[in-house]
This record gives C-alpha cells, structure tokens and sequence, in this order.
C-alpha cells in the first residue's frame, strides 16, 4: 500500500447564492478597500489517502469528495496536486 | 406543433388533463406558457392544498388572529402569541443543512408577516434508525442546520422531538415552529387594498428552488446546459437583518399589509394577497431585483430565493420604506401597485405577458379522497405480542435507545436562551417555558407526534397525540390554549394514505374540541414515501399554553425523599397498548389495538394537577408517554440527580406494566404525600403511590440497577452514535 | 442617584447582532440609562460604558468577528479607550470582535468538539487587582469557584493565545473568568479577559442573560455590579483628575 | 484601471490544532473510507481587484488578505493564479 497526498477544492456550483462570498464584498466596498470584488468562498482540504496505485488514489478521494467534503447537489469538487509520499 | 408543445409543457410541469381543461374552463381560453407556469405552481399540492382543503376546513378555528392569514395566534393580555408549524421534509432529504436552515427561515418569515418579533422555535425530526449511516448523514445535517440558522438570527429554539424509525428513512420528516409576540393592535393583514403601492424588500432573486417547473424545463428548454440545482441556501445574516428591517417598516402607518414569500414565491405571495384583498395588482417584473441578469418571467415569479418580503404601502410611505432598507443595507425595489381591476398582470419590459383573475390561480381544485378503511387495520389489531426479555435487558435497552435517551446532543447545538426569555430549558420539563415579560407571565410550548399510534388507529392514533401534546403542557404548569400543526403522509393518491389522512384530520378535530383549543394554523406535507417505503401517518402537533406567573412552573425533577404517585388510568391485564415504543425496540413488533383518550378523565387530571400546584405540593410533575411508567419515573428522578425504592409492576406482565402506553396519566412527585393522597381520595381521582426517591439505585419489585449505569447509558447514547 | 449621576451605557449593533436586546435590558435592571448604538455611529463619549453584545456580527461569515471590526464604531474605540472614557465590554460575538481587532491579546476559534454548544457552565469568577493598585473597592468579595454559573452559547468559543500574551496575561491578572469545566478546549481555561490597563473586558460567557430570576438564574447579576462598582471608581478618579488640573491652573 | 482575478488560499498555521480536519478525519474513519487521512480545513476564496498594473493588484490583495480573508495569528496565505482579466 502506497500513501498519496492531495489538495481538494471545494466550490459553489454556478448560480448558488454565496452569502459569506456577499458579505465580504460588502464589508471591502465599506472599508473602501475594493468596490467590485466578487468574492466566491469555498473550501480547501488536504488530506493523504492510501492505495495500491495512483488511480486507486484518485479513485478514493473522488468518493470522499462525493461523500464527505461536498454536497454535489449545491458544490463541485477538484482534486489537485495528487502526488505519493 | 404550438398545442403540442403546450400540452407537453403542461404535463411535464405536473398538471393533469382535468386540472388543464379546468384551466381554460375559468379562463375561457388557453393559458400562454408563463400563466402555464404559474398555474402549476400555484395548482401545486405545496401551494393549492388540493388533497387536504376540503378536511382541514374540519378544524375548530378561533384564537385571535383568524384563519387565511399567514399564522395564527392566541391572545394574553394585550398581546397575541402567533405560531404556527411547517414541514422542510422533501428539501431536507436531499440537503439536510440547507433544507432544515431555509425551513427555519420560512417558518420565521410567516410570524414575521403578522408584525410578529419571533421569540422561539421548536423542531420536530423523524429519521430513519440512528444506526444507519444515510439517516446519520441527515441527522447530523438537519440539527446543524437548524443550530447555524436559528442560533444565527437570535431565536431560541427551545423545545423539540426527535425519533428514529425505520418507516422514515427515506423520507425524514423535519417540521419547525415558530413563535413570536405581538401587541393586538399591530398585527398586520396579508389582505392587500387596491391603489397601493407595492415593494419587495430582501434578497435579490435567483434561480434557488424553482422545483418541479426548473426540472421539466431541462427536458424542454435544449437553451438550458447548465444544470442548475433547485436547493434554496439560505442567508441567517441577512434574515436577521430582514427581521429587524421589517418590523421597522411594520411601524410605519402607510404600510397596509406584508406578505412573505414562501412556497412559488412571488407568485404565491403576491397573488394570494390580492385574491384575499379582492383587488387587482400590476407587477413589472423587470423591475424585481435580480442575481442572475438573464433570469425569465416564470422564473422570476417561480424562484423560492430566500429572505424576501413583499409589502403594500400608500404610494407616499414607500420612500420611507426604501429608506429603513438602505439604512440596514438591504436591497428594495417598488415593483408594482394594486388595482381596483381585480386582473393579476404581470409586463415585462412593457409588455404584457400574464392577466389572470387572481382567484383562478388562488383557488386551485378541492378533490374528495377515498375513506374506505384498507385492511392493515384490521390486520395489524389482531396481531398479538407473545416475547419477553428479561427485565434487566429490557430496562438497559429502552433507556438507550435513541428514541428515549437524552437529546442533548442535539439541544446542545441550539441557543436556547438567547432573547433571555427561557423560563423551562430543553430537558427540564414536559414543555419549554418562554417568559412572556410584557405581560408578566410565561408561555409554554410544546410539540409532539406518534407516527406509530396514527398508523395503527388513524382517528383515536391522532386524538390521542393532540391529549398528549396537552399532557405535556399541564405537566409543566400551563393551560393548552392553541393548536397548530403538521401534516406528514405519504402520497394521498393512494387510498391506504388517503384513509389515514381523513381519519386523523378527524381525530384531531375532535380532540381539539373536547379539549376546547382551538387550530389556529398548520400545514400538510404529501408524498412522503419512497417506491420501498412511507413513513408513518405522522400529524405533528404543537401547542401553546400559557400561566400567569412563573412561580407556577412546574418541573421534571424528582428530588430525594419526596413519595412518588401516579395519578390516573393504571395498566391491567386487559388495556391497550398498541403502538408501545418498547415493542417497536425490543421486538420490532407494531400491532394492537391503542387506548383511546377518556376526555373526563383528562380534564380532572388537569384541574388536580393545577389545584395540587396552587398548594404547593408538587415536586416534580411528569406525563407517562413513550418508555411507559418505569420511563417516566426514571425521568423525574434522573433529572433530580436521585433513585427509586418501591412498586412498578401491577400487571401479570411485567415489560407491559413497565413500558406500557395507555393515554390519562402523570407522575408527580411530593414531599407531601398524606396531603396529596387526601385530595385524589376526596376527588375520587385514581393514583397509585409508587415508591420513594433514594440515593443510588433504582429497585422495584425485586430488580436492582445501578443509577450511574443507568445514567451514563441514557446521557450518552446519541453521542456515541454521533461524536462528541 | 440623580439624573446626572446615573451610569450611561451604550450598545452596539452591528448587521446580525442578536443580544442587543438582551443587553440592554440587563443594564435598564440596575437603573443604568441605555441607548442603542447603531454601527455606523462614531460618537462614543457620552457613554460610561460601551457593549458589543452577542450575535452574528457579518453571519460571522469567514471567522467570528472578523468583518466587524471595520464598522466605523469599532474604529472609534480605540479613541475611546484612549481617553480612558470608559469600560468597553465585549460578550460573547463582543469577545470575537475585540480580538479581531487587536484591542485584546489572543483569538477565539472554531470549539474543539467543531459544535456550537450552549448550556449553563461553572466558572471561576476573579475580582483581583493588580499588587500595588490602588483598589477603591475592597468591599466586594470575590465570588469563588463553580459558585459562578452563566449560560455559554457559541460555536468560536475556544480561545488560542501564543506563549507571549499568555505569560502577559497572566502577569497582568488579565483572565479573570475560567471555567471550571472546560467547554470547548481554550487555552488556560480562559473564559474572558480584562485588560485592567484599558478598562477593556471581553468573555464568552453571557452574563446579560443571567439576570432575571425569571430565567432561573441571576448569577450575572454580580458582573453587572462589579461593573457598576469600578465605573464609578473611574468617574471619581477622572474627578480628581479634573480638580487637580483646575487647581494647577 | 484593470481587473484582475486571483485565488486565494486561507490555511491554519504549524502547530495550530485543527479540530475540523480531526472531525472530518473521524467520519472517513467511521465509514471506512479511509483510516489515516490527516485532514486539514483550510479556505478558498476567488476574488477580483482593480489596479493600474499586477504589482499594484497584488499589494491590495495582500492587504485584503491580511485584513479580511485571514487572522495572521492563526492562519497564512497564498495568493494563486493572479491574472488580468
Ligand atoms: N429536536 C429537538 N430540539 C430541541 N429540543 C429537543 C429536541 N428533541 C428533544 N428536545 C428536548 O429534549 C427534552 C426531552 O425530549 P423528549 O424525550 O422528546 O421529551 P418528552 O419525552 O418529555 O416528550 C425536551 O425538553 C425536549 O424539548
Ligand atoms: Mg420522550
């Protein structure tokens, strides 16, 4: 068994409301600091799995992602970074 | 090839051939494809009732604020206390977070319409068994959900239910009720007047929750790639801002009327306040504020965004309307104004696109349900329990079981006394308690349901569950004053549902007039049920009650030394038990015949209850219901941090007489007793003196526990189950 | 007390604050004349003791606290502390936003069991001084351990502080309230702060909600007066003050 | 002026206990995806700022990152893929 080490990203699908991403860009256009930010928020995991091969690897971090660090209905998920260690 | 596609269009958006020929009949042509929209929406079960119209109307109505409006309420003193309860099931399956934080957010905006500060929440959750990991995933899901959104907008949720059943599996059940307070004379209509000016005020509009319109237009709409989810996410900050905006608008004496947006959103609000106001309304819709630029007319009336309020102002208060929203930083917009017309029209950039009488969209079709009683019932009562455990297996079971064991992990998780009006905290009575300050008093709320008793016995099932929810208000030291519910079946279409349906709306109506409560608001969820399986009958039922000073509180915990009585119907031989929460967990057993409510009874036990209050000779007082006897009295004294030394079992059969649920009984416990049992004596009240409180153990009848195993069992099992 | 004598508090409300209420009913109990604060405002002065109460400043969105303290009321503290004009108390939210903003040492994260918790803890309530300062009210008695209960409700409750500020924190007596039990894994068992230095107090605890017997637990009762007592300390040394520099001149 | 678009990285510094990483560590765990993950929860944000040219870009975005997006006691950052827009 091998260990693989990988960092995930989690984002809002498109067209789902972001409220922490609205909140920011009212608190930057309030302080002056930017008046059109567009601020998305989403998540970042890193995380190591374990597996015989890398396809196993990805394989298993694509159902935790499914799983576990995301809702497919409302976000979607990428895998980056992938490597053994 | 037009027809063709209209009628694709109507079908696929879930109208049947009748309802569309009822459609042309009421409008003396054929609707165009937006008023098709809008017509499924509002012909909807969601919105249009069509199933459960013609029964509901079977409730008792009264209280204060009458029945149309967006919540009901009963007076106290100068006030009104308005709740009412709602259903987020089918959102909550698929998202639990986000479906049971917007079922938060929608339940507030309805009290909120009213001109109602919202002071508590409860929830009602039925999951499938705590032991399966999608039913954890939705478990955990829902009661964060309700933590983040409720906790957020400052609303104590103060009391709840929780169950686990494997009839809810596929189909959780997550109901809330919300409660807020009011002066009389402010409580705003939903009844729109003609020649006023109309506002939107909230969060812009965006594609969030179009249902079932979004998912037939994939299949006909080849322009739609993007596949875009129909889960509403909701927004507590800005909800808590929306509350604070809206009352202050609410002070404003141009503002006529305020309508949340709910169920098909602005269509629903807008249309049912002119069709109540029986007045006309000219909407622009490019003028409604939007996430999403490229947004379509039926979109924008379809969409279920969040945090939106729609308010009728005299044209010259609607400056100050936008004003208090540009002072909490909150998007407003005049989008339209009523007419004497009596015509719903919508434009869109001039045009117009939709005119409709507002009633052909408000009054969808009533249909009659089959009554006709389906076999399980006959079945099922003739089924018969011959296992036992041994008691001590029994006993270690029934006080693990999630069903029975402690939920504070899940009220742990909720702000209880935020608005410092918590008079009785989740844990510490049969109902919660919500100091009422302006009037000096103290309102007790409370919510309950028996999915079991209903499926087995739909009418006397549902009664049942209304006496229950009493018993739980009367144990505390409150007089049940109002009703509101929740409806939970499965697909109405089907005759067994449609039978259990009817039958229950009955059981309620009368419970509530025997009781002389009336129903003051309530709501009907369909289609819980999965091709494997329906979840129970399940009509939630949540209550208000109120007493007039918090002296008279009373409270779960019995303490060491005081007697413990039991005052009411006892166990024998002979009475019904069906639908016992001990059969379900240690056998899997349902089946039986369950004990009807003895409304004379009921009320005796009331006024003694009360009269012992008064007097002083309550320690702790508490209604016998799921876990039986040997279940409420490990309640009192496991809250008292105490034991028990005395007689349990007064049946040939022991688990019966342990766990058994009959209807019409309390336990109390006193450090008077000689003065207690005089009274039931004089009254000719059954009681039966149980035992004393006393450190350490829990003995009855020869058996022997430990109370810190016993303890230790109850506190931690949904913990275990769940993490810390 | 006479009108002028009466203390003058102030609460800020920022977009999602929920105890304002709370809060101020709280200080109407002990006669105190209360207004609100609305975040946008900047004046500060008339006020002998300032609360950032409980809540959702922003949703709380990225970390409790965080995007408050560009509120232009949050700005204008620093002035008021200045001044030594008064005691500014942060509660709970109010806690978050005084060390977003620096104005107390240390931060509050996400709880050790990830879960919002509320329930009523013990705690240890310090009513010390500083050895070598003048303490003009000998009188109060500390209230000692688990005697203490106050109701906690927060999900960013656990406070972190680096080796530096702890040491200084101790030092300066600067934790005055601990749990008994700890809740939510803090460092030191800290439950609130105060920088005796600055007249600035920050706690998770909410002692606004135990005041009424009503609610069935009046513990907070004795915050508000330990308040009280060293609000008018301060007025009577900032008198002193004032007669010394007019005898100067 | 231009636009430009940048991601930004929020995660906990060294040391610094991660109980959100452990909770997620205890359900993959629990569901017998995978027995040692050490996860760690970090946050993603997509933003866009306005400047006369990336240097100018890069000094807002360091100061909304320092201000706003993060707590420098508790947390560092990384600002990826900046580019005009
Ligand atoms: N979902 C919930 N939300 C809030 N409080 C809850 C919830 N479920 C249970 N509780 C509280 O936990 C306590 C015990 O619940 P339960 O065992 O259902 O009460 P009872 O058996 O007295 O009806 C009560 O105070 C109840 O309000
Ligand atoms: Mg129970």
């Amino acid at each position: 068994m091998n260990k693989y080490k990988a960092d995930v990203i989690v984002t809002l699908k498109k067209g789902v409301r972001d409220p922490q991403g609205t909140a920011v860009d009212t608190v930057l256009r309030r302080t002056g600091l930017e008046e059109d930010s567009s601020v998305k928020v989403g998540k970042y995991f890193t995380l190591s799995v374990s597996g015989e091969n890398e396809a196993e690897a990805k394989e298993k971090l694509n159902k935790i992602c499914e799983d576990v660090l995301s809702n497919p209905i409302l976000e979607s998920y990428a895998i980056e970074r992938l490597k053994e260690v | 090839m037009q027809t063709e596609q209209k009628i694709e269009l109507y079908k696929a958006l879930g109208l049947t051939d009748y309802e569309y020929s009822e459609i042309k009949n009421r409008l003396g042509r054929e609707p165009n494809t937006l008023e098709t929209y809008l017509f499924s929406a509002m012909w909807s079960e969601h919105c249009g009732y069509m199933h459960s119209r013609k029964y509901l109307s079977r409730f008792p109505s009264g209280g204060a604020v009458s029945h149309g409006e967006n919540a009901g309420g009963v007076q106290v003193g100068e006030h009104v206390i308005v709740f009412k309860a709602e259903s987020h099931n089918h959102p909550s399956a698929v998202e639990p977070f986000q479906g049971a934080a917007t079922g938060i957010g929608g339940i507030i905006r309805d009290i909120l319409a009213i001109g109602a500060r919202p002071i508590a929440l409860l929830d009602s959750l039925k999951f499938g068994k705590i032991t399966n990991n999608f039913s954890k995933h939705i478990f955990d899901g829902v009661v964060n959900g309700i933590s983040h959104y409720g906790n957020c907008i400052g609303v104590p949720t103060v009391a709840g239910e929780v169950s686990f059943d494997e009839s809810y599996t596929d189909s959780p059940l997550v109901n809330v009720m919300a409660v807020g307070i009011v002066k009389k004379d402010k409580i705003r209509s939903a009844k729109a007047e003609p020649n006023k000016t109309v506002i939107a005020v909230g969060s812009h509009t965006g594609r969030d929750g179009i249902h079932g319109a979004s998912f037939a237009s994939k299949e006909l709409n080849e322009n739609s790639k993007e596949d875009r989810p129909s889960v509403q996410v909701g927004d507590p900050f800005i909800k808590k801002v929306l509350i604070e905006a809206t009352l202050e608008i609410l002070e404003l004496e141009e503002v006529q009327s305020c309508q949340d947006y709910g169920a098909a959103g602005l269509l629903s609000s807008s249309s049912e306040m002119v069709y109540k106001g029986e007045c006309g309304l000219d909407l622009y819709l490019d003028r409604v504020h939007l996430r999403e630029a490229d947004m379509q007319p039926w979109e924008i009336m379809l969409s279920e965004s969040q945090e939106r309020m729609l308010f009728i102002v005299e044209p010259n208060g609607a400056e100050k309307v936008l004003n208090i929203a540009k002072k909490f930083d909150i998007p407003a917009r005049v989008i339209g104004e009523t007419t004497t017309s009596n015509k719903y029209r919508l434009f869109w950039h001039g045009v117009e696109v939709a005119n409709l009488p507002p009633e052909s969209l408000a009054e969808a079709p009533k249909y009659t349900l089959c009554e006709e009683e389906p076999e399980y019932i006959s079945e099922y009562k003739k089924l018969n329990l011959n296992r036992t455990t041994s008691i001590e297996e029994a006993v270690k079971k029934i006080v693990s079981d999630p069903n029975f064991a402690s939920k504070r992990w899940v009220y742990r998780q909720y702000d209880h006394t935020v608005g410092t009006r918590t008079s009785l905290k989740p844990g510490q009575a049969g109902a919660a308690g919500i100091w009422i300050h302006e009037e000096g008093g103290v309102a007790g709320l409370a919510i309950d349901s028996n999915g079991r008793q209903v499926f087995l016995n739909p009418y006397e099932g549902a009664r049942n569950s209304v006496w229950e929810c009493c018993r739980n208000l009367i144990s505390s030291g409150f007089k049940p004053l109002g009703v509101t519910d929740c409806l939970n079946y499965g697909n109405p279409e089907k005759d067994e549902v449609a039978y259990q349906f009817v039958k229950s709306v009955d059981g309620i109506a009368q419970a509530c007039r025997e009781a002389e409560i009336p129903v003051v608001s309530g709501n009907v969820s369909f289609y819980n049920e999965s091709p494997e399986r329906r979840v129970f009958p399940t009509p939630t039922i949540g209550m208000v009650g109120y007493v007039d000073s918090p002296d008279k509180l009373l409270k779960t915990a019995f303490s060491t030394d005081e007697t413990v009585i039991l005052i009411g119907k006892q166990i024998n031989d002979d009475s019904d038990i069906g639908g016992s929460l001990y059969q379900r967990v240690l056998y899997d057993f349902l089946g039986g015949e369950v004990d009807k409510t003895d409304v004379k009874l009921e009320k005796q036990l009331e006024e003694i209850i009360f009269e012992l209050r008064d007097k002083k000779l309550i320690g702790g007082c508490i209604d016998v219901s799921e876990g039986g006897l040997f279940g409420a009295v490990f309640e009192g004294i496991k809250s008292g941090n105490t034991g028990f030394k005395g007689n349990l079992v007064y049946s040939n059969n022991a688990e019966k007489a342990l766990f058994g649920e009959i209807t019409g009984r309390y336990i109390i416990s006193t450090a008077n007793s000689d003065e207690v049992t005089k009274k039931l004596e004089s009254q000719q009240i059954q009681y039966k003196t149980l035992g004393l409180c006393a450190n350490k153990k829990i003995e009855f009848d020869g058996y022997s526990f430990n109370t810190t195993e016993l303890y230790d069992l109850y506190d931690k099992s949904i913990e275990l189950e769940m993490g810390r | 007390m006479n009108e002028e004598g009466m203390i003058k508090a102030g609460v800020i409300v920022f977009p999602g604050t929920n105890c304002d209420i709370d809060t101020k009913r709280a200080c109407e109990f002990f006669g105190w004349e209360t207004q609100f604060i609305w975040h946008d405002e900047i004046s500060l002065d008339k006020f002998d003791v300032v609360f950032l109460p409980g809540g959702f400043s922003y949703g709380d969105y990225i970390r409790a606290g965080r995007l408050a303290r560009f509120s232009p009321v949050v700005m204008q503290l620093n002035e008021y502390i200045k001044k030594k004009r008064g005691f500014v108390v942060g509660i709970c939210n109010g806690f978050q936003i005084l060390c977003e903003a620096k104005l107390l040492p240390g931060i509050l994260s996400v709880n050790d069991n990830t879960k919002f918790i509320c329930e009523e803890v013990g705690l240890l309530f310090e009513n010390g001084h500083n050895e070598g300062e003048s303490t003009s009210i000998k009188n109060r008695e500390p209230i000692k351990g688990g005697d203490c209960h106050l109701p906690i409700a927060h999900g960013e409750g656990r406070y972190i502080a680096d080796e530096n500020d702890l040491r200084k924190i101790k030092l300066n007596h600067m934790a005055f309230l601990t749990y008994v039990n700890n809740p939510n894994g803090s460092d030191e068992n800290i439950a609130g702060l105060w920088d005796r230095e600055n007249n600035v107090i920050g706690m998770m605890p909410h002692p606004e909600r135990a005041i009424f017997s009503e609610t069935g637990n009046t513990d907070g009762r004795a915050f508000f007066e330990m308040l009280e007592s060293y609000i008018l300390s301060l007025r009577g040394e900032a008198l002193a003050l004032t007669k010394q520099s007019k005898k100067g001149n």
